[in-house]
This record gives structure tokens, C-alpha cells and sequence, in this order.
């Protein structure tokens, strides 16, 4: 029995060492050649809370989880049937755990899986410095087909610095595990990987998000730390300095949007990251940048909400809070990655597109996006560069730092520039800057600040669109994965039916989505929100040709391709 | 800040006291231009006028100056080095003049000038009784002359104003609302 | 006004822009305005490589009538702008402005950690006990029995918050009390204020003459102060929190070192720094 | 030559008087039992600057301006040209100034209404203490019709303070304006006055705003200064004090909004006043609230946007950031006054909702509607209360605050109930309050949040609907009023049109908006606003009939009747 | 447990809930809890007459861990709730309490205007010189070297904030360092705390043993204050200043008028209030 994708989660309790099983085997995994993808989840403590590594293997790029969970491994039983909604078992999945690690929860149980024993405290003992989830990671290699060396490859890695002696010991236990699996029930092993060019890469999507940032010529960066959002900022700090660039930590999240408006003033390209609380401090002064055109990148990283809510799993509801979230009319981007990979080419797009219109830019990650990780082909860089449209040559007569262009974008100057000086104002203003409430200017400026934004040419990359038929799903962000997912399922059973997921949010782009769904009979939407936050946007600013259904709920749990192609086959 | 002892002027040298003279009409100048853009702004035309006539006299000293320092190089001295008797330089109106006013009457703004105008000749004055040095206590005299002659000037224009009634600055209107 | 001169390179004049000023006439705001000018014609910094910026209120809105890079942001924010120039920029001259009710109550927790962070730049506050901009209400600042602001009518009752020595306590390198009637006084305390290395604080006392026209008595109460500026964070805390308010000069001047960080780069490009994925 | 409105501006400098002048015709015509109605204009200077008085007195209510002004009375012509984008003048109109009042705008001039002289500051000298505005009001006066007796009894009382000579002078100034304003061309004069039964008041609608938060049973109050909010907070502050609640000033926006999510926990009514950048410090805390249950109030006074904008100028274009500034799904309420007079009603009802549903609560009124004045009819208290649910009798178990009743309504208990002592928390919890991330729990409480607002009864409030006929104009806020005149004269050109203008924005209220159109072919919305707003938001949230247009304006100009009725008049 | 003795009514147990804590085993906040519950007993509090506000942080989530009214707010934000119920409600105990970075990073102005204020609380902030909750950032407490944090791999170069010098500089009229180590030392402070009017800030040092394992020596380095408690403020703030951090006890007592609204009602009803308006 060999499948395209095996999906299997390890658990077990504080110190059992879940993640760094689930590390292993992924970039295990990815040294074969395949493609693997996992996510984590723990208890509310801090630290030594039940743990689950949930992970994908596969041998075409994955970057979202398949309905259920082949293969669950606990290390001990340790308050894991919390995490029984979390990890649906298909029929016949392999449940494996240590007849001496405590009483086997019941929610587990429940679901009708094969069970079988594995004595990891037993073996673990019989090797010396043995380690239980060393043999869980060597069982799980074993069940799915991991070629032996490149499960030693990575534990003699990731031990070098151990020492001698762990790393035998870790090598020992991974091979007992291996000898273990082969008397296990079968499950399905992975078909062999195909042949790849190019060694992967293993990366988060706040790795990723990091990466576009620096790529898009972001060399100054404001840091207040938020779960999810803090580790685009950790994979920055120390990658910006040797770049020659700087991270700051601010105070708050008041100072942090102000350092970097006060950095691009000065010509830098500057970001920061942050997350549903950080965001709904910073719209004030998004409001700023908007108005007084100073180019910024915020990347936002959902969490549950509202308030302090979920902060560790995954949902799409902050997408009103960036796309209306600023008070009065302040025309400005929001750009959703749509796939782990994504967020390196949607933050460097959006780094280049503030600066290319002068205005902020909202990344709308999320935190199945940003915290998990994959292994993934090496992403290109795509070459988009914050560059801004600079004053040329001796400034002749009093500069217009607002002129009202064509194009609505007015060549900006920087400190330094000699002859340049303004004042940039929040205040409205004339083709100065000078504070007016002229009605002539203010619509003047209005004009030119929704203007910039609506004649920009975005290219193909406003959505990603795929397949034909008359059904379409209109989907955004880390939704798209298991879209993309029910969409093949459904075009395996015979269904016709096109993807599009929008990357562009704001702003709005109705004649592509109208040709993009020319022909379309039914349109279903699907989003991770409660309030269907996305189906009302796309309401208030597209024409939804047919009838339209829309498919949301809120975390934490993920949206799983089978909703999705339920939804699809129901309608049929 | 600095408050010299009254035996010593300061001044040592007739560029030292053409600097002086320069930077305070240079000072009364923009100084007047200032009030006449504030007055301008807020809708007091008539003060506005006036100040704008005392800048264009000012500047007419200015040019005197420059015309007396040909020849000389002036010392470069930061504002807070100069020998004044006060802080400010004598012949700028003072900008915390209790008369000082969106309403003000040109009454105030002639006595507000008379005032300086008076620092000024005040300053030459102690100069040239002071100084040890003739170069510089002529200098002073021939300086102070200006000076004279344009007090002489406000005080006949003060005396065609009666001072302003009491309540000449109530505004039974309330601030108008900002940010 | 062509004299020959050695003067410096720029005049005061040369840092004031066209736009006129909306302050009351006899607003202390004119005359701070003329002493950011003269400082820095004295430092001879050219225009074009000076940023300042300001938050909202009447005083903040300085930058626009000045001939630099300016930057009106909004209320109570304009120290974390600042910061951002000058850590980006950091051969600019940076220096943010504004009231006492943007600097001390709004934006109260910048300027802590702005004296903390210790970044080389001059912030100067036109203190007038009061929120002009907003017509009248009682800002930090407001002596607790001051009766005039509707929104509390029986005065605040709250200690006035003292601004040098919140300066102090939180690590402000250079502290200094000026009086705005003191144009070239001040200009002074200005230009010691930009050349002192790290974060330099200057509480100017300048007169709201709308809304506190009792202020125009200010200019009889401020005197210099008595003893030469201290070093030391302890004695200057026993006579900052002694002194009355009104006593005018250098007060403090540390010698910490301003925040700097490095910026060198160590790779030739982001590439390199993807090796780190490759399995 | 009777009109049942007529419409004036006092313009001058500052330090002339004109707002002075203008209130004291406003308060001549209510006691003479006419309605008035006063807006205000001025020059960026705080003191000093040029003002304008605009005015309109009519024999029934009137909240809000006519297309055109009849008579310009300026007692002096400094800078006045500022305002003549906001002064249109009938072509036949009245433009009254002093010739000896400094140039005669152009601006002013190009309309081409006629010019009469009237030398304010000769005639000022001529009477000892004269002044110059006591004569243009006695000129108005005059010119409109207005009983000297009115005006003299405003004049004796608030100058009762001055003293004797200044009332004497300026009741000579009044009486020689009049005696002027004989030999004046005519201009409109005003029918008589109904006979009013009860004494008019005078108000604005912040003070309303004001009134109606005391009226509800609010008792605390947090304030931050700002334009044009902070007048609700002033007229609060010493009539709190009178009904032994209490005002804080507090040290900015974050302070304020948690100051009253405390005070309310602690059981007692809060609320608090801000305009857009306020509002925007605030919408995490707005969560909070949501999250937590915990009642609020918040009344945001629009202004100009975005960012700084135009803080003295009208625009209603934070209803985005009031609907949907909230991270996650954070549903709330949104309730907006569309009169001067309803601040009051409006303000009060969201209070009595506020605490009904234990949520946050934001009041959309805007600049235009606060900070006008206009003499009305005494607004009877409707009668609305903040009270809550409280929890009734012994503790048995373990209090559930968050317990997950049919109507979403859990009974709050406040500190000082012994046995109910519960933890309130914006991080997703159980029904006891206590943080959970379980799927169950999140969609239970969110479900829960919802359904409360869903549910409740808000009556026939939740929209003023007036008239019939298959077009239908939908609007909100402050633009209501001249949607109401702009209707009367379709009717009155024989036109059949609805008038529906939806005080409850939030929730939305689909059917009954349904049931209000029904038969209706054509919509046309109305709204201050550049981005169109309330637009989107019909458009995400109803299902309008027939073919619908959208009529939308930034400010700072208010949309005039004559425009609308255009727009009617040329779909017909 | 049920000994017959002359002990107050309550026992510390009475004071806590059954919420089990999601802290760390070793966390500094075990026994800050301790120290309240036993304090609250100490003064007898009823538990409903208790409200406990606080931030986010892992030390904010100590109000579900208690059995009074508590509010578990959002970060940096327990003062002004705390502020809100206090003016409202005098009659209840009003504890704030929360982290470092809560209190003095995102917090720090409300920490500010809180002293200066003083409305009758206690706030006690639980230091632990880190981040905890967001995986061990740099707090504005830690050292300016500290190196452990992947935001600031080259430590934060920013010298420490000093709350009690900030707090004695914004007025606050109680000043306590603890150590939650010395739990019952730790429940006298905060039931002094308690008792002294106005604003009482007491800090404790908690340490973090997961991102700052070295934290477990403090209990080696604390020690008694050595002299007692001034009502001085320039002496204190010279002590203060010059402490070592370590320096445990009641360490300033002032005596300024606690901040609360006079509550007395004028007129009968809201009608009264309607003649202003009447023409
Ligand atoms: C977020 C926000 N809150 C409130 C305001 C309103 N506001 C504008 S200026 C100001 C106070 C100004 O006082 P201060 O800083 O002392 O300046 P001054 O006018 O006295 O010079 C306030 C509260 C605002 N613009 N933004
Ligand atoms: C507005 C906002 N910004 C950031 C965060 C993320 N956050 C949660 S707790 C915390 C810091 C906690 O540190 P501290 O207050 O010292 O508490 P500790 O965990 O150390 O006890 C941060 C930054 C948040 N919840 N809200
Ligand atoms: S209101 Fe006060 S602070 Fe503002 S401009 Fe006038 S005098 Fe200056
Ligand atoms: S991480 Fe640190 S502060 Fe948080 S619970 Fe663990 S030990 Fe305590
Ligand atoms: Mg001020
Ligand atoms: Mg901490």
C-alpha cells in the first residue's frame, strides 16, 4: 500500500520531545527528496505542557494538512486526548503509544482506529541513553519508508554538537525503532519520492515572510514581540545586521509602526510584524502613513480572536481590522499570502508595492502560515524591489511633495536631498503639504491617494487562478491549501471547477475577478471566520455572477479539504 | 544670560560694535516682519501695516550699518554672546510685550516699538559713556543718532493715539476649535 | 543685510520656511521657533540634513514653518519617529517637538523609554501647562487647583508631573530648563542640547497666552539656574525634585553612551543568508 | 415677500463678534418661538481668525442647512472669502458689508447677489460702547422679521453680567441695526411663528449627546481631549458631578476606553467621547470589551479623515473603522443619531443597549451634528436604561458567567456579590470564565456573542422610514437631514419617494430593511463619504432591491438638499 | 485544618480558585499568589470585595488563579481598569498586577500617570527581567547585556529601567521591593501595600526559571533594606538610585491625599440638569 502523502502526528507530554521527533522526520523527509509539512500544537502552559507534532509527508509539494492522521504516535498518553479534534484518525489508521504510558484517552479511542503497543520507556532503557522519541521518530521512519540514511543523516546533524555519545545513542534508538515498525501493522508507506534537482528547503512561513522582507530591500525593522508574529522579527534580527541593517525593539506597538514610518521617511524601506492586538494599536498611525504617504509593510499574522482570544492557532478574521481598520477613508494595501511558500513572494510584493506607491502595505499571514514549517523548492527570487519614485535633479522652485500626478504618485524626497526640505503631515494638506481644509484639497488629495492605488498595473499577481468549469471557489490565505486540495479531489470525481485565491485584497480588482469568473454559474466562498468576513467583502466590492454559497467557520481547528469538497460534491 | 559688569562693555573693538549694531537691526527687523505676518494672519490689518513700516525703516538702518562696516570684518558672535544688557537683543520688540495681541490697537504697537526703539538708544548711550576706547564711543554716538531721531519719530506717532479703551482686547467670542 | 561677517555659512532665517504661523500672536511658540533657527544656523547644519519632527498641538506644529525635513505625525508619537530617522539615518541632525500634553501625557511612555534608549537626538517640549490645540484642558503639567478647564472644573487634584526629573529617572543624557521669552538663552541651551552625544531633553517654558494668559507673568519668575549642571543622577534628582520650577540652564549632562546600532553588513547578499534552509 | 426658512451668515474677523451674534439671533428665535439652527466656521488660527456664523431660522424644525444663503451680513470683509465655498448665495441673496470692512472679497462678489452698504463702525462710534455685531444682529433682525422684543430680551440677559452700560449699548446697537435695516432692499422675512406650546431649547448635539448618556444611568466617564468629541466630555464633566457620578481625565485614549471597561465591570454605566484618531487607540480595548462582556459606550464624534485630516470639518467616513476596526470577530453595536436632537436619543438608547447585551457600544455622531446648535423642541425621555442581568439569589455552584443562555445574555455579576466572584478575560474561555482554546468553546462563545445582538428586540428604532413610492433613499448620520428636505421638495414636485435612514448600523437588521423596501425598484444611497462606506456596507450586508445608485462626497462641504433632489430628479 | 484560634475569618485558602496555574514548576508566581492570598487574608478582605486586575504576561494570568473579582485585560493595560473601578466603586481593595514588560514596556505610561494620580490601589508587578509569555524577550528591566534573545542577539544595549526611581519620580505614595522567594515576607509587604493610601507600588522579584534560569540565585543576592522607609522623596529617590537592585523592604512612604472624585449628588434627577437648555 503505497500513497502520495502520509499524514502522522507525534505526541506525548512536556520533555517527551514531540517536536523535535517531528523536526527530524521532516527534515528527514526532505533529504529523501519529499515533501513534508508540520504543524504544532501544545497545552496552555508555558513549558512541559502535552505536546503534538502534526506532519504531512509527501512526494508532491505540501503545505496544508490532508482530513486525517494515518499514523498517531504518543510517546505517553499524558493529557493527549485534548488533542483528539485535532488529529482525526482515517478508519484504519495506525494508533501507536507505550502500554506503560499512562491511561489511553477514551476521545482517542473513540474513533476506531487499529491500536497497536510500542514499549518506548522499555526500549529506550535497553539502549544506553536511549530516547523514547528517538525510537518513535526511527518507528514512524520505518512504517512510512524513510530510507534509513536519511534519518541517521539528520540525527548525526542535529546531534553533532551533543557529543559522541548521543549521537550513538539516538542512532540506536532510531534503528530500534525501525526494527520495531517492521512487525508493526502495516500502513501506508510514501511512493517513492521523485527525483528533485535542487536540495530543499526547510522554512516556516514567518521564515519566509522574513526572507521577502530582506529580499524587497527592508533594512530597518521595529520589533514589540507577539505570538504569532514574533518569530518574523527573530528570523530578522539577526539576518538584518548582516545585511548592514537594524532591527529596533520598541517600547509597544505605538512606537514600533512610528519607527518605521520615521525610518522610510528617511528613506529606508522598513517593516514590522505583529498580530491581531499589535495590528488594532498601529491603525492610528497606519492612518499616518496612508496620509502622509511614507511607505510601510506590516505583516500581521492572525491568531483566534477577538481580543487576547486564541493566540496560538490559526484563524482569518482580522481581515476587516486591515482592510477598514483606519478611520476616515484611507486607501491602502493588504496582500495575503496563500501557501506557507507564499509569504516570502507576498511580503516582498507588498514591500515593493508600498514603496512603489508610497503607502502601507498589510501582509495578512496567518498562524497555520507563519508557525508551520515544509520542506519546499527553493523559491526564486521574484526581483521586486522597494524603489521609490525620487525628485530629479536641483529642486528649481518650491518642491510639491504632493503633487497631484497622473499616476496619483508624486515624486518624494528624502532627508539629505538638498533644496527638497517639506513637512510631511497627517494634517490634510496641499501640494505642499500645507495644512488645509480646503474642500478642493481634500478631495484633490483623496483622489490622488485612492488613484495611486487603482491605476497601479499588479500583473497576474492579484490572485492565483486555476482550473475551468462553472464552479468557483474565491477563496484568500492559508484557506487556500485545502481549497486547492478539494478542487483536485473534485476533479478527480469528474467535477469542473476553478480556484481563485486572492493575494491582492486591497485594492479591490473587479474587472479581473470578473473575467477570472467569466462563465461562472456558482461561486462558493470559503474563509476561516466567523463572521464570513470574507464573503462581506467580496459582497460590499465584486459582483458575484450566479448563485453564491459561502463555507466559513472560525478556528482553531483547520479548515480540511473534505469540508470543502463536501460543499462541492453537495452542490453538484 | 550673561549680565556683564557695567564698568566693562563688552564691546572692544568697533567691528565688536558694528556686529552689535548689525545684529540688533537685523533682529528688529525680522523681529517686525514677524508681528506683521502675525498680525496678518490674524486679520488686524492696521497693526499689520504698521509693523511692516517699522521692518521698512529697520531695514533702512540695516543698510545704514552695512554701509559704516564696509571695509571691516565683523566678528562672529553667537546670539547669546552678545553684549547686551538683557537676553534679547535691546531694539527687538519683546515678544512677551503684554500688549502683544490679535486685537492690539496700533497704540500698542507703536509703544511697544517706542520701548525698543528707547533699549536702543539706552545701549549706545551706556556705550559712549562707558567705553574706554574713543573709536568706539564715536561709533556709538553717530549710532545712537538713529536711534534718536526714530524715537523722536514714534513718540509723535504715539501721541496721535489715545490709549485704547479698557476691554480692547475681549473677544466676546470663544477660541475657534483646532485638532 | 549684506555685511561682510565671518559669520557662519546660514542664517536663522535661512531655517524658517514661507508658511506662516496660525499661533496666537504672543503665543511663547514664536519664540521658540526663533531659537530652534538660531541654534542651528549657529551649528551651521545645513537644512536639508536636519529632521524634525513633531506630534499634534499648536506647538507641534513647528516643522511646517521651518525649512528642514519635517514631519507632523500624530499625537503623542513623534519621539518613536524620531528614533526611527535617526537610527536609520544616522548622520542627520534629529530633533522632535512638541507640547507638554503630546510629550507628557499622551506620548508619556515614548519619552521614558526615549530618555532610556538614549538615541542622539534633542527633544524639546514648549511646556504651557495646558492642551492649547484643544482649547483649554489640563495637561501633566497643570498645577492641580487650576480651576479654568471645563472638562475639570475643580481643577485636576493631581501633582503636576515633573518632566526633568521623569528625564532623569528614565536616563535622559543632557536635561535642561529654558524660557521661551529668552530667545537667545534658549537658542543656547538648544545648540548644547544637539551637541551633546545621546538623548538630550529641553523643557521650555513657553506661554499659552490664550488659555493661560497668566503665563505672560513667567517671564518675572524664571532666573538661571544657581550651581553649574551636575553629573551625577543622584545629586541632580535631590535638586531637580527641590528646585521651583523655574530655575533655567543645563541641569544635567551624562555621559552615557548613545544607542547605535551597528550597521555593517557581513554578507554580500540576501542570498547567503538562504543557506540557512538548505536541508 | 414670507418664507417659512430663511438663511443667514455672520462672517467677520476675529475679536468682531460673529458667533456672538449668531447665538443671540439663534436664542431670539426660539423665544420668539421660531426654530434656528447654527453652524460654525473659522480660520486655522485658534483666536483671531476669521469666523462665520451660518444660520437658519424656520417656522418648523430644522436641523440642518438649505442649498443656498439668503442674507451675508460681514462686519468685516478680512479673509472672509475663505468661507464662500461654504456660503453659496441665492441669486437674489443679500450681502450686507461695512465699507470701510477692508476689500470685497471677488469670491463673494461673483454670485451675484446684490450689495447693500452698512457702515458698522461708524455707526458703532456713535453710540457710546457700541458695537459693531449688536448692530448686525439688529440689522438681521430686521431684515427677517424677527420681534425687536426677542432680540432685546436675549441681549438684557446675557449681558445681565457686564453691567449696565453694556447692555444699554448694546441694546442701542440692536435697535440702530434695526432702524437700518428699514431702508435696506427687502429680503425674505419669516411667517409668523407657530404657536409653540412648550419653551424651546437650546442645545447642541454634543450637549445631547451629553444629555442622553445621563439619561441612559451613565455614571462614569473617562475623557482624553479632541476635536470635535471633547465638548460631549465638557458638558458631561460638572453634570456628573451634579448626579454624583464622576469624570477622570485620563492620560490618553488606552487609558480612557480601559478606565470605563473598569468602571463598568464595577457595575456602573461608562462611557466615553472621542473623535477618528481616538477611536482608532481604542478599537482593542473595544474588543476587550466585546471578548469580556463587559458594557460600554463610546461616542465617536467624526471629523475629517484620515489620519489628522481635517479635525474641525464634518465627514462620515469612520463607519468602516466603528463596523470593522476590531480584530477578529468581534461583533458590537453600532448606533448613529441623525439629527442634532437625536444625539440625545440615540446616545441614550446605546447606553440602555450597551448594558442590555453586555457589549461595546460606539455612537456615530459626526462634527456637524455635535458641535451645531439649534433650537428644539424639549426630547421627552424615551425612558431607556442601562440595566443589566445580574445573576439573582445565593450562589449554589460555581458561577458561570459566561453561561451559554438561549438568548446570549449571561447575568453578570458585579464586585461586591458574594459567591459570584468570576474572572472576566478577552482570551477565549469556557462558560466559567476560564481561558480555553478548545474548538467547542470558541464557536460556542462566539456563537454566543452574535446571537445576543441577533436576537435582541430593538423595536422600530433600529431605522427612521418615512413616505412611499418605488424609490427608496437610504441613509445615515447627519446627511439625513438633507436627504428629509431634498424628499419633501421630490414630493412637493410630485415625486414619490421613502426616506429609510438606519440608526442601527450594527447588527444589521436584514429583514426589517427588506420589509422597509418592499416594492421598491429604485435605491439611491446617500452618505458623506470619499470611499463610499455606507455603500459597501449595504451592499456586504443586505440585499438592496431594483437598481441602486450611490451619491457620495468627502467633506468638509455638507451635502446639500438641492443635490440630492437632483440626483431624484434625474432618475426620474 | 479547622483549629480553633483567634484568627481572622478568612484563610489564604479562600482566596484562591480552582484553577490550576498553566506557570512553569519553579515560576517565581506560585508564591506570588501565595503572598496575596495570605495578605488578603491577613487584612480580612471578603473575597467579593476584592478586584484584581491585570495585563498579559504569565505573571497576568494570576486573577483566574484567585477567588476575587478579577479582570484579565489586555497588555499593558490593568492600571486604567483598575483606575476605572477604583474611582467607581471606592469601597472595593483594588490590586493591579501583572510583568515587567506589561507594567513598564507597553504599560509604562499608564504605570507613570498611575503614581502620579494616586487613586487608592496596590499595583504589584511580578519582575522577572524578561518577556515570559511571548518565549523570553528582553523586558525594559533586563540588563543591557543580556544576550539569550533571538530579538536582540547582541543584548538590547539600553540601560534598565529603574520602576521604583520612575515611580518615586511620577509620585507614587508607597514604594515596596519583595522577593517572591521570602513568600510570607512578600504577603507583608503587599498587606502594607494594602492598608497605605493611594497609589502603593510594590515590585517583585519573580524569577522566570525557563528563559532565565540564572534567576534562581537571586535568592543568594536579596537582602533587607538596611535603613528604614523615608517620607522624603529627594532622599529616597538618592537611595533608590543608588541601590543594587537587591535591596528588599518598604522603601518609601509618602503621605499625599489619595485621588478621589468627590461622589455626592446636587440635584434630584436628570431634569434638573435639562433647565440649562431651556430658552
Ligand atoms: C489620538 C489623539 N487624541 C487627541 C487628540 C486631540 N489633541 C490635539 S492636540 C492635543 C493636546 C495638545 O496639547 P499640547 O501637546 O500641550 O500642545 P499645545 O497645543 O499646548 O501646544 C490633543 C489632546 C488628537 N489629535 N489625537
Ligand atoms: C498589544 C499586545 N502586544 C503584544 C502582546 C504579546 N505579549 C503577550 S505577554 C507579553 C509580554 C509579557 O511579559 P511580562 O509582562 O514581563 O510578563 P511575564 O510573561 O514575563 O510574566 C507580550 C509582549 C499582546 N498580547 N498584546
Ligand atoms: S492657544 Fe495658546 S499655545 Fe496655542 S497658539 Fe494660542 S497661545 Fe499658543
Ligand atoms: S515562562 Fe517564566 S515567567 Fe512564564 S511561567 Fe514559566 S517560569 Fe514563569
Ligand atoms: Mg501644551
Ligand atoms: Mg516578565
Amino acid at each position: 500500500m503505497t500513497a502520495r502523502s502520509v499524514s502522522i502526528t507525534f505526541a506525548g507530554s512536556g520533555g517527551a520531545g514531540v517536536m523535535t521527533a517531528g523536526n527530524m522526520l521532516l527534515d528527514a523527509a526532505g533529504r529523501a527528496g519529499w515533501y513534508a509539512y508540520m504543524t504544532r500544537s501544545s497545552g496552555a502552559q508555558i513549558r512541559g505542557g502535552e505536546a503534538a507534532a502534526m506532519m504531512r509527508l509527501s512526494t508532491s509539494p505540501v503545505q496544508s494538512h490532508d482530513d486525517r492522521f494515518d499514523v498517531l504516535v504518543a510517546i505517553d498518553w499524558q493529557n493527549v486526548g485534548r488533542f483528539s479534534a485535532e488529529i482525526p484518525m482515517t478508519s484504519d489508521g495506525l494508533v501507536l503509544g507505550d502500554p506503560d504510558g499512562g491511561e489511553f484517552p477514551e476521545q482517542i479511542g473513540a474513533k476506531g482506529a487499529r491500536r497497536a503497543d510500542i514499549p518506548f520507556k522499555k526500549m529506550a532503557k535497553e539502549i544506553e541513553g536511549g530516547r523514547p522519541n528517538m525510537i518513535a521518530l526511527g518507528a514512524v521512519a520505518g512504517l512510512v519508508g524513510l530510507p534509513e540514511d536519511a534519518v541517521l543523516g539528520v540525527v548525526r546533524d542535529s546531534l553533532a554538537k551533543k557529543g559522541e555519545a548521543a549521537r550513538t545513542a539516538s542512532e540506536a534508538s532510531v534503528r530500534a525503532g525501525m526494527a520495531f515498525a517492521a512487525g508493526l501493522p502495516a500502513c501506508p508507506r510514501l511512493a517513492a519520492a521523485e527525483g528533485q534537482s535542487e536540495r530543499l528547503w526547510s522554512i516556516t512561513g514567518n521564515e519566509a515572510a522574513g526572507l521577502g522582507a530582506v529580499r524587497g530591500g527592508i533594512r530597518f525593522v521595529a520589533a514589540y514581540p507577539i505570538t504569532p508574529g514574533t518569530e518574523v522579527l527573530e528570523w530578522l534580527a539577526p539576518n538584518l545586521a548582516k545585511l548592514g541593517g537594524v532591527l529596533v525593539q520598541a517600547e509597544d506597538e505605538l512606537a514600533s509602526i512610528n519607527q518605521i514610518i520615521g525610518a522610510s521617511y528617511a528613506g529606508v524601506p522598513s517593516l514590522t510584524a505583529t498580530s491581531g492586538p499589535g495590528l488594532a494599536l498601529m491603525t492610528e498611525s497606519l492612518g499616518l502613513a496612508v496620509a502622509s504617504e511614507t511607505p510601510i509593510t506590516v505583516v500581521n499574522v492572525m491568531r483566534g480572536g477577538p481580543s487576547t482570544g486564541i493566540p496560538v492557532k490559526s484563524e482569518q478574521s482580522d481581515l476587516n481590522i486591515a482592510l477598514y481598520g483606519l478611520h476616515g477613508d484611507a486607501p491602502h494595501l493588504v496582500v495575503a499570502p496563500n501557501s506557507l511558500a507564499d509569504c516570502a513572494f507576498s511580503t516582498q510584493w507588498a514591500v515593493h508595492l508600498a514603496d512603489s506607491l508610497q503607502t502601507a502595505a498589510i501582509v495578512l499571514s496567518d498562524q497555520s502560515l507563519g508557525q508551520s514549517r515544509a520542506t519546499i523548492a527553493p523559491p526564486a527570487d521574484p526581483g521586486f524591489r522597494a524603489i521609490r519614485l525620487m525628485p530629479e535633479g536641483e529642486a528649481a522652485e518650491r518642491y510639491r511633495r504632493y503633487t497631484n500626478t497622473a499616476s496619483g504618485v508624486s515624486p518624494m524626497a528624502v532627508p539629505g536631498m538638498k533644496g527638497y526640505q517639506y513637512t510631511a503631515d497627517g494634517l490634510e494638506h496641499n501640494e505642499y503639504g500645507t495644512p488645509s481644509s480646503a474642500a478642493a484639497d481634500h478631495s484633490a488629495q483623496l483622489d490622488k491617494r485612492l488613484r495611486k492605488l487603482a491605476v497601479h498595473d499588479y500583473g497576474q499577481h492579484w490572485a492565483d487562478i486555476e482550473g475551468d468549469g462553472d464552479i468557483a471557489v474565491l477563496t484568500w490565505g492559508s484557506t487556500t491549501g485545502p481549497v486547492r486540495e478539494a478542487l483536485e479531489r473534485f476533479r478527480a470525481s469528474g467535477g469542473r471547477a476553478r480556484l481563485v485565491s486572492i493575494r491582492l485584497i486591497s485594492p479591490v480588482r473587479p474587472e479581473q475577478l470578473a473575467a477570472a469568473l467569466e462563465g461562472v454559474a456558482r461561486v462558493l466562498v470559503v474563509e476561516q471566520s466567523h463572521g464570513a468576513q470574507f464573503h462581506r467583502y467580496l459582497r460590499a466590492h465584486y459582483d458575484l455572477p450566479g448563485s453564491v454559497r459561502a463555507f466559513h467557520r472560525p478556528g482553531p481547528l483547520p479548515i480540511r479539504p473534505n469540508e470543502i469538497f463536501r460543499q462541492l460534491a453537495d452542490w453538484s | 544670560m550673561n549680565k556683564p559688569d557695567p564698568q566693562d562693555t563688552g564691546i572692544q573693538s568697533v567691528e565688536h560694535l558694528l556686529a552689535h549694531a548689525l545684529a540688533m537691526e537685523v533682529e528688529a527687523v525680522e523681529r517686525y516682519e514677524s508681528l506683521a505676518d502675525q498680525m496678518e494672519t490674524h486679520n488686524n490689518r492696521d497693526v499689520a501695516a504698521l509693523f511692516r513700516k517699522l521692518a521698512e525703516i529697520e531695514k533702512l538702518h540695516v543698510d545704514n550699518v552695512n554701509d559704516i562696516s564696509e571695509g571691516h570684518t565683523l566678528p562672529h558672535i553667537a546670539p547669546w554672546e552678545y553684549s547686551w544688557e538683557a537676553p534679547e537683543s535691546p531694539e527687538a520688540p519683546s515678544v512677551s510685550a503684554e500688549g502683544l495681541h490679535y486685537m492690539m490697537h496700533p497704540y500698542h504697537a507703536i509703544a511697544m516699538a517706542l520701548e525698543a526703539e528707547r533699549r536702543g538708544v539706552d545701549f549706545y548711550d551706556h556705550l559712549v559713556a562707558q567705553s574706554d576706547r574713543e573709536d568706539i564711543r564715536k561709533l556709538a554716538a553717530e549710532l545712537c543718532e538713529t536711534e534718536r531721531e526714530h524715537v523722536t519719530l514714534l513718540e509723535g506717532w504715539l501721541a496721535r493715539f489715545q490709549p485704547p479703551p479698557k476691554g480692547w482686547n475681549e473677544d466676546p467670542d470663544p477660541p475657534s476649535l483646532q485638532g | 543685510m549684506e555685511a561682510t561677517s565671518t559669520c557662519p555659512s546660514y542664517s536663522a532665517r535661512d531655517y524658517k520656511s514661507e508658511v506662516k504661523p496660525v499661533w496666537c500672536p504672543g503665543c511663547g511658540d514664536y519664540s521658540v521657533l526663533g531659537s530652534i533657527t538660531k541654534a542651528l544656523a549657529e551649528l551651521s547644519i545645513p537644512p536639508e540634513s536636519v529632521a524634525l519632527v513633531s506630534g499634534i498641538g499648536c506647538s507641534s506644529r513647528l516643522p511646517a514653518y521651518t525649512n528642514v525635513f519635517g514631519f507632523h505625525g500624530v499625537h503623542g508619537r513623534a519621539l518613536p519617529i524620531a528614533t526611527g530617522i535617526k537610527v536609520s539615518r544616522p548622520e542627520l541632525t534629529v530633533i522632535a517637538s512638541g507640547g507638554d500634553g503630546d510629550g507628557f501625557s499622551i506620548g508619556g511612555n515614548h519619552f521614558m523609554h526615549a530618555c532610556r534608549r538614549n538615541v542622539d537626538m534633542t527633544y524639546i517640549v514648549m511646556d504651557n501647562e495646558v492642551y492649547g490645540m484643544t482649547k483649554g484642558q489640563a495637561s501633566p503639567t497643570t498645577a492641580p487647583d487650576w480651576e479654568k478647564s471645563k472638562l475639570t472644573p475643580q481643577g485636576t487634584g493631581i501633582n503636576p508631573f515633573h518632566p526633568l526629573v521623569i528625564a532623569l529617572a528614565a536616563g535622559a543624557n543632557f536635561i535642561a530648563r529654558g524660557f521661551s521669552g529668552d530667545q537667545n538663552g534658549t537658542a543656547q541651551l538648544i545648540t548644547e542640547a544637539i551637541r551633546h552625544p545621546g538623548f538630550s531633553f529641553v523643557q521650555l517654558l513657553s506661554p499659552c497666552v490664550t488659555f493661560r494668559p497668566e503665563q505672560r507673568d513667567w517671564k518675572d519668575m524664571v532666573h538661571p539656574a544657581a550651581v553649574d549642571p551636575t553629573d551625577d543622577p543622584a545629586r541632580a534628582a535631590r535638586r531637580l525634585m527641590t528646585d521651583d520650577g523655574f530655575n533655567v540652564g543645563v541641569l544635567y549632562r551624562g555621559s552615557r553612551k548613545p544607542f547605535q546600532p551597528e550597521r555593517q553588513a557581513s554578507v554580500d547578499s540576501v542570498a547567503d543568508l538562504e543557506k540557512e534552509f538548505v536541508l
